[in-house]
């Protein structure tokens, strides 16, 4: 299914990563049309549930972006954020869902070039793994 | 709410940038079919003064309750469009903005058909997530505009006097029975080149007849509650307590030249430190033709890994004034590396060696080694180990925590590091405030300091407290968590969690966050297991609808 | 008289006075010579010693200075006199012309890429390049374009405005003029920062001549993702052999085209046209095989103390460089797991809080090679790498060492405006050149009422010139508030 | 003076031991026991510990070249020379001498030439061109004569290059004084410790010169010109003589081809002697004098000017296997320039490059600019 063009949530912290996407927008860094950013203060903010939710609610794969390690502007939220995208990741592979589905990124402010290639790499990836089978509409 | 929602989404063209990419009209009329879409209209620059005066005139119009603007990044747009929404009579918080330019046009100009197809969906998104928005208040709370300064060092003192000088009521205490901190045992200052007791004299004087400042000598901190502008303090001195309500904190508690026991034969005679020194120099009973100091004694090695930064300056500054009592004195400093940074300390160090000072280096698996009247050392030139006559060997040792950092900083709740100097907020941008609002650092209870460097700190931290003390009440936007207390389980999961420690157990034995404290991360809101933390902000209502908006139904 | 601030310098050192003064509720005007606030920090790649990335953490600060409704931001503008005394200063300043107008440009930057002048840009050390039409950083604030006259077409009497003609906001305005205004300011804080080095007055090291040597604040830049390239560690050397290459593609293009074109009308003999095109193609392969040859960059050398402790130039340390060096060596490592960096340095100055420690983890974990020697002089080897002399003083031995890379750890020396500054409003300078303080009061210069913060004052780190920011803020506060 | 003054006196005490000198070292890098820094150091502390007796041992004073190219780059500016010179001074009174080379014929020519007795080194001259008993030039040949008889067997001929010297300036309408009783001028006596010979023969030249009623020296060779320069003045005050330097003096002459110079094709590199360049600060005037000759291509090596390096002994001492890398390895420098003649400003590099090449493969010519230039003359 070479025309599958996965559909991708990223939730993304205000402080790093989604800076980094205004930077690749504004440095005309081009990448695949297929991720949708949901903005947060901090990837600490993001539950487990909402991870699920998001792939639930038909999104072949999710990332969650946030600022690099130790760097994060709360100090920790990004270590809790990867420690839940783990968490995921086991529950799926548990239900059995490709737990690649589900990845943690860390990128700063200033990796506009870097947010894009992370968008690459993950449409790619789940381009690779196909459909998810909780995407009722399509399929 | 109740109330029938009424959305307007507006969308930018911002000239070609995303009209030349993305059809506007055809997104217009999207939005006018998404739920609870009353109007959808383009704006040429929707941050243009016309543009903003459109969203005005068509909250009032359509008499809208939420705001959508599809346009560029909320990171420099949003404060404007909120404030437009204020103006329009809405609550700035029920509006939601898309940001169709650097996600969208800017970074799909090739694929100009997933790019209409991505703005949809974000629009969608943030339609679905405005239905969900609460108007979310600024609250105010009271500040004291009082501050406690504990510590009546040069930092502490420097402090009190420069937030009474812009009018400010101090409380300063100190845990010694006199004021004046280090200063009050050394000689002079360099480069100042003034006696360190004038210096403390005229600052303590200063203090004793300033009326906005009162001192405490003998006093213990110990208790500290409450949050910026409000805490209150319970202190003892001798056997009364005292309490008081203060605004800010001022934490000054300084540091202690390290007690070099059983390094270099230290026995306080013949071997001494650099503060003992400097009592000689001021009684000037020295007779010592040839002086031997030995630098980093007890600092750089593994059970004490850190530079102490002024060790060097203040040999440097001492060997001159050796020479200056003592014109033939031989003196030998031996050193692994010299700390002479900037200006004025170069300059220094150049004096000393034009005074003929001679600077040895050592290395720290060849250490000096001091037997009665010289020196043993491996003296890299010679290639081989050399005596050197010495009638007097001062060791310079790191400025080390007091024994109090510990309870200190448990009694204000703010970290320390693992030398039990005080942490920072942010070691660049933060290097004098505490992530716990309200309280601020100088001196050596930070890291070693030089006079001069402590005097800057503390009038730096009196101008962060004096951002607090100079406004009656402080204003704070409720994008905050908040605990419903029915629902809490007092399980102590965000107590554990808050980066900020905000989160207590209140007397009703429920968890409770200050919103005056909490910095709004969500951390806690994400991980309470009975949902008992709500978060207007970014709600997880708010999240879900998102989410359930990445598919089009 | 007065009771707003100026504070003269948009580095970090003027941001954070200017924000302490806002916030006690003091209206403070921001002074910046350039077409943005942000000075040297924005410039870093990241920051010591915890490796934050410098335009991050600083980002936020910039909007807020921008937005806060105490400031008032004069970029691109200079002081031309000042009068009066503490407390009631009149200050004349000139707001240079940018040929935009401020409110209407949305900093899309279609006319930065429209634009067909382009020019080594400033902030990338010249490494990158940017049109006559350009932002000073993707970051910068105020968030709007400039037009510098002294190479856009239009200010050399070429027909151009294309610039014009893309701007949909309209917001190009050639006519505009220079502005000169007065200000009444009770305090002034000087923040105006430090210049660096120019090492190419050391022959012996060769900058300026070998292409693979240069300054650390040019490495910063090619470190930076939004740098000139991308965050991808180049030689200049390959940078100017790419240069070439993409030269001569265009030469050859047009090689090709003017044989068809005489082929076509076969007039005349083609053999020059096709000697010419044969030159240039093995020309061209060349400069690929030389490319090729080139490779990745693998081994960096740290030069310490590049003019400072130095009689000859500048006697002062420059208190920053020897971490400096240590954190580009850290950070290079990420640039490629082959990276291995040498530092040559005489002291460690390692003085500051973390920094002993940042020094050794850079030794044990990432493997830094520190030898104590200064570099006596930088030569070149047969393949045109740049090679070290030094005697190893540990080892006590004379050492001759190539390398891909070679960073300068220059001299932090006064900003160029700062003389003109001390004569306008009358402060003294010290042996350095640099702003004289009152050694009892760390802010206070010779002319009363006017502070001094940051690396105007002498050479010193991020976390010192904030927290003397502050200290400036507030003697400052103090003298409008009439209680100093 | 006592070691702990001269510490003082010439800034070795402001020493920040950060090895730029050792770095620099010609000598360092081909005998690694030698170090400038840790002889500094080594000074120092002998010093401190009042054995200066024992430092003066020291044999690595005599190791140094005296070229100067770590004075050039001593970041607290010791006078670095100076201290050495004066260190040597000492170590000589106390009979701690240098290895002379060639067995120390030169110095002994030297010595003997402050006994009264005339010589006749002039004959050359009479040969040569015009010259004169007084007048407004005095033309100072120094040890050309004797070098020209030491080194025969070399096949240089210092004795051309004074003549061609000669010729120049006769062109030039000058017609110089060139005397019997000229003495050595000292240098190498002075750099090898025996200042009190040294005082003899300046006091001598002073003298002669004065008789001649000269107002004007030239000097062909670095050694006589910085000797006179820098050195009569410290003991004699100053002269009432002026000090010309011969391709100053004609490099301001050769302006639109004044010389006819007929063209010479070759690519030639040029070497900067210590004398000359770092210590007298002339390195402009012999690359004019290479420029206008037509046809020749200077290349430059790419340790040239400040950075130098010396051509491997200085005052006929310790002439060593290590002398002899260092030649090779500047004529390999030289060499990699594609350059096919080394031209050099002083007598004894010519002398010692001619001598290293003597030994060695390497296709490469050493000539001395005076005579490059006067061959253009077609003198």
């Amino acid at each position: 299914m070479d025309n599958f063009e996965p559909l991708i949530a990223v939730f993304s912290c205000h402080y790093c990563s989604y800076a980094a996407a205004d930077l690749a927008g504004s440095s005309r860094i081009q990448y695949p049309p297929n991720i949708r950013i949901i903005k947060v203060p901090c990837t600490g903010r993001v539950s487990v549930n909402h991870i699920l939710m998001a792939l639930e609610d038909g999104s072949d794969g999710v990332y969650v972006a946030g600022c690099l390690k130790g760097t994060c502007h709360f100090i920790r939220g990004n270590y809790k954020a990867e420690k839940r995208v783990q968490y995921v990741k086991d529950l799926l592979s548990e239900i059995n869902i490709e737990p690649e589905r589900v990845q943690m990124y860390f990128m700063s402010a200033a990796e506009g070039t870097k947010f894009a290639n992370v968008a690459l790499e993950m449409t790619e990836a789940i381009k690779k793994i196909g459909h998810s089978p909780l995407n009722k509409s399509r399929s | 709410m109740n109330t029938e929602l009424r959305i307007g989404v507006f969308i930018c063209h911002c000239g070609i940038n995303i009209a030349g990419v993305l059809d506007i009209k055809g997104l217009c009329e999207y939005a006018k079919a998404l739920p609870n879409v009353v109007t959808a209209q383009a704006n040429l620059f929707t941050c243009a003064e016309t543009g903003t005066s459109a969203i005005k005139k068509a909250v009032k119009d359509n008499n809208l309750n939420r705001v959508v603007v599809a346009a560029c990044t909320p990171r420099t747009h949003e404060p404007l469009f909120r404030a437009s929404c204020k103006e329009a009579g809405i609550n700035p918080f029920l509006f939601e903005m898309v940001n169709i330019r650097e996600h969208c046009s800017w970074v799909h100009r090739h694929n100009k058909d997933a790019a209409q197809a991505k703005a949809g969906d974000l629009i969608r998104m943030a339609v679905a997530k405005a239905a969900f928005l609460e108007p979310i208040e600024t609250f105010k709370s009271k500040v004291e505009p009082l501050t406690l300064v504990i510590g009546s060092g040069i930092a502490g003192m420097t402090s009190a006097l420069a937030l009474a000088d812009q009018g400010f009521e101090v409380i300063l205490i100190e845990k010694e029975e006199n004021m004046g901190g280090l200063l009050r045992h050394l000689h002079k200052i360099a480069p100042a080149n003034v006696a360190a007791s004038e210096l403390i004299e005229e600052k303590i004087a200063a203090i004793k007849k300033n009326k906005r400042i009162k001192y405490f000598t003998s006093a213990i901190l110990e208790e500290v509650t409450g949050y910026v502008g409000n805490f209150s303090v319970r202190f003892s001195c001798g056997n009364d307590s005292y309490t008081c309500k203060v605004g800010v904190i001022i934490v000054a508690t300084g540091g202690i030249p390290l007690r070099p026991e059983g390094l270099f034969n230290y026995d306080g005679k013949n071997v001494i430190t650099q503060s003992e020194l400097e009592i000689k120099l001021k009684k000037r009973d020295i007779e010592a033709k040839s002086i031997v100091m030995i630098q980093c004694a007890g600092a750089r090695i593994p059970e004490r890994n850190y530079c102490s930064r002024i060790c060097c300056m203040v040999a440097i500054k001492n060997c001159l004034y050796l020479k200056d009592i003592i014109k033939d004195a031989k003196i030998f400093v031996l050193f692994r590396d010299i700390q002479a940074y900037g200006v004025e300390n170069e300059a220094l160090l150049l004096k000393a060696r034009e005074a003929g000072v001679r600077f040895i280096r050592y290395r720290p698996d060849t250490p000096p080694v001091v037997e009665n009247g010289k020196v043993k050392i491996y003296h890299p030139a010679m290639g081989k180990e050399i005596f050197l006559p010495a009638d007097l060997v001062v060791l310079s040792t790191p400025i080390v925590a007091h024994d109090d950092a510990e309870s200190i900083s448990r009694i204000l709740k703010v970290p320390i590091n693992g030398n039990k100097f005080f942490l920072e907020a942010h070691a660049k941008l933060s290097p004098l405030d505490f992530a716990f609002n309200g309280i601020y650092l100088c001196g050596n209870a930070r890291y070693p300091a030089t006079v001069r460097e402590a005097t800057c700190q503390a009038l730096g931290a009196a101008s962060r407290a004096c951002i607090t003390l100079s406004h009656d009440t402080i204003e704070r936007v409720g994008t905050v968590a908040s605990v419903q207390e029915e629902l809490c389980s007092t399980c102590f999961t965000c107590i554990k969690v808050c980066p900020y420690n905000v989160p207590y157990i209140n007397e009703r034995g429920r968890a409770e966050i200050e919103p005056m404290q909490c910095q709004g991360c969500g951390i806690c809101v994400a991980e309470c297991p009975a949902e008992a933390i709500e978060f207007k902000y970014i709600s997880d209502k708010q999240i879900m609808a998102a989410c359930e908006a990445l598919l089009a139904s | 008289m007065s009771k707003d601030v100026l504070v003269i310098g948009g580095g970090i050192a003027g941001i954070q006075a200017c924000l302490d003064l806002a916030d006690q509720g003091i209206t403070v005007y921001l002074l910046e010579r350039l077409p943005s606030i942000g000075g040297k920090m924005a410039q870093l790649d990241k920051t010591f010693p915890t490796n934050d990335c410098s335009i991050c953490i600083m980002g936020p600060k910039l909007f807020e200075v921008e937005r806060h409704p105490n400031t008032h931001l004069l970029t691109y503008s200079e002081v031309e006199a000042v009068d009066g005394e503490a407390g009631n200063f009149m200050v004349k300043i000139k707001k240079k012309a940018r040929y935009i107008d401020e409110d209407k440009c949305t900093a899309c930057g279609l006319c930065a890429e429209k634009c067909p002048v382009i020019v080594p840009d400033q902030f990338n050390m010249g490494l990158g390049t940017r049109r006559a039409i350009y932002k000073y950083f993707p970051q910068g604030i105020p968030s709007v374009y400039t037009i510098d006259d002294s190479v856009c077409r239009v200010f050399q009497g070429k027909k151009c405005k294309i610039c014009a003609k893309i701007c949909e906001a309209e917001a190009i305005d050639y006519e505009q003029k220079d502005i000169v205004f007065e200000l009444n300011v009770g305090a002034i804080i000087v923040a105006t920062g430090f210049e660096v080095f120019d090492p190419s007055d050391i022959k012996s090291y060769g900058y300026g001549t070998i292409a693979d040597v240069i300054t650390a604040l040019e490495f910063e830049r090619l470190l930076n993702a939004s740098g000139p390239t991308r965050g991808h560690l180049e030689r200049p050397s390959s940078l100017n052999i790419k240069a070439e290459i993409k030269q001569t593609e265009k030469k050859i293009k047009k090689a090709k085209a003017r044989l068809k074109s005489l082929e076509k009308k076969n007039q005349g003999s083609t053999d020059e046209a096709r000697k010419t095109l044969a030159a240039l193609d093995e020309r061209l392969s060349g400069l690929k095989a030389k490319e090729a040859a080139l490779g990745d960059v693998k081994d960096i050398a740290f030069v310490q103390c590049v003019g400072s402790r130095d009689l000859r130039y500048n006697a002062h340390c420059c208190s920053y460089g020897c971490m400096h060096s240590v954190k580009e060596a850290i950070v290079s490592t990420e640039h490629g797991s082959e990276i291995r960096s040498t530092i040559f340095f005489t002291d460690m100055r390692a003085y500051g809080k973390e920094f002993h420690e940042y020094f050794l983890r850079g030794g044990a974990e990432y493997g830094i090679q520190f030898v104590r020697g200064r570099v006596a002089e930088i030569n070149q080897d047969d393949h045109g790498r740049p090679v070290i002399w030094c005697e190893d003083m540990d080892a006590r031995k004379v050492k001759k060492l190539p390398f891909d890379l070679i960073v300068l750890a220059t001299a932090c020396v006064p900003s160029k405006g700062i003389e003109k500054l001390a004569n306008i409003m009358g402060f003294d300078s010290d042996q350095s050149g640099f702003v004289k303080t009152d050694p009892n009061k760390p802010t206070t210069t010779s002319a009363k009422g006017i502070f001094v913060c940051g690396c105007a004052n002498g050479p010193m780190d991020i976390p010192s010139s904030v927290s003397m920011a502050s200290a400036a803020a507030s003697m400052a506060a103090q003298t409008v508030k009439g209680l100093g | 003076m006592s070691i702990q003054g001269l510490i003082k006196k010439t800034r070795v005490s402001l020493c920040q031991d950060c090895g730029i000198c050792t770095g620099s070292c010609p000598v360092s890098r081909v005998l690694p026991s030698f170090s400038p820094r840790q002889m500094i150091g080594r000074l120092i502390l002998s010093a401190d510990l009042d054995m200066e007796e024992e430092s003066l041992r020291e044999e690595d004073i005599w190791s140094c070249l005296t070229c100067a190219r770590c004075l050039e780059r001593c970041p607290s500016k010791v006078e670095y020379l100076e201290f050495v010179r004066a260190v040597r001074e000492e170590a000589f009174r106390i009979g701690n001498k240098t290895r002379y080379a060639h067995d120390g014929i030169t110095q002994t020519l030297v010595q003997m030439q402050t006994a009264g007795m005339p010589q006749s080194k002039t004959a050359w001259a009479r040969e040569a061109g015009r010259i004169q008993d007084e007048g407004e030039y005095f033309l100072f040949v120094g040890c050309l004569p004797y070098l020209d008889v030491v080194f025969r067997e070399l096949g240089v001929s210092p004795l051309g290059s004074a003549g061609s010297m000669l010729k120049i300036l006769n062109r030039l309408g000058i017609d110089p004084v060139v005397r019997n009783e000229e003495r050595c001028c000292g240098h190498d006596m002075l750099w090898n410790g025996n200042v009190d010979l040294f005082k003899e023969l300046a006091a001598f030249n002073i003298e002669l010169i004065k008789r001649c009623g000269c107002k004007k020296v030239i000097f062909g060779c670095p050694e006589g010109y910085l000797t006179f320069k820098t050195y009569y003045p410290l003991y004699f005050g100053e002269l009432d003589f002026e000090i010309i330097h011969f391709y100053d003096f004609i490099s301001d002459k050769i302006t639109n081809n004044a010389f006819n110079l007929s063209p010479v094709e070759s690519t030639v590199t040029y070497h900067d002697p210590c004398r000359l360049g770092r210590m007298a600060g002339i390195y402009e005037a012999p690359r004019k004098i290479i420029a206008s000759i037509p046809g020749m291509k200077l290349k430059e090596m790419e340790r040239n000017r400040e950075s130098s390096v010396c051509c491997g002994v200085s005052c006929w001492a310790n002439c060593s296997s290590y002398s002899k890398q260092i030649q090779m390895d500047r004529i390999k420098e030289a060499k990699a320039t594609g350059a096919d003649t080394l031209i050099t400003a002083c007598p004894k590099c010519n002398i010692h490059f001619t001598c290293a090449l003597s030994s060695s493969d390497i296709e490469m010519e050493v000539k001395d600019l005076t005579h490059v230039m006067a061959s253009a003359m077609n003198i």
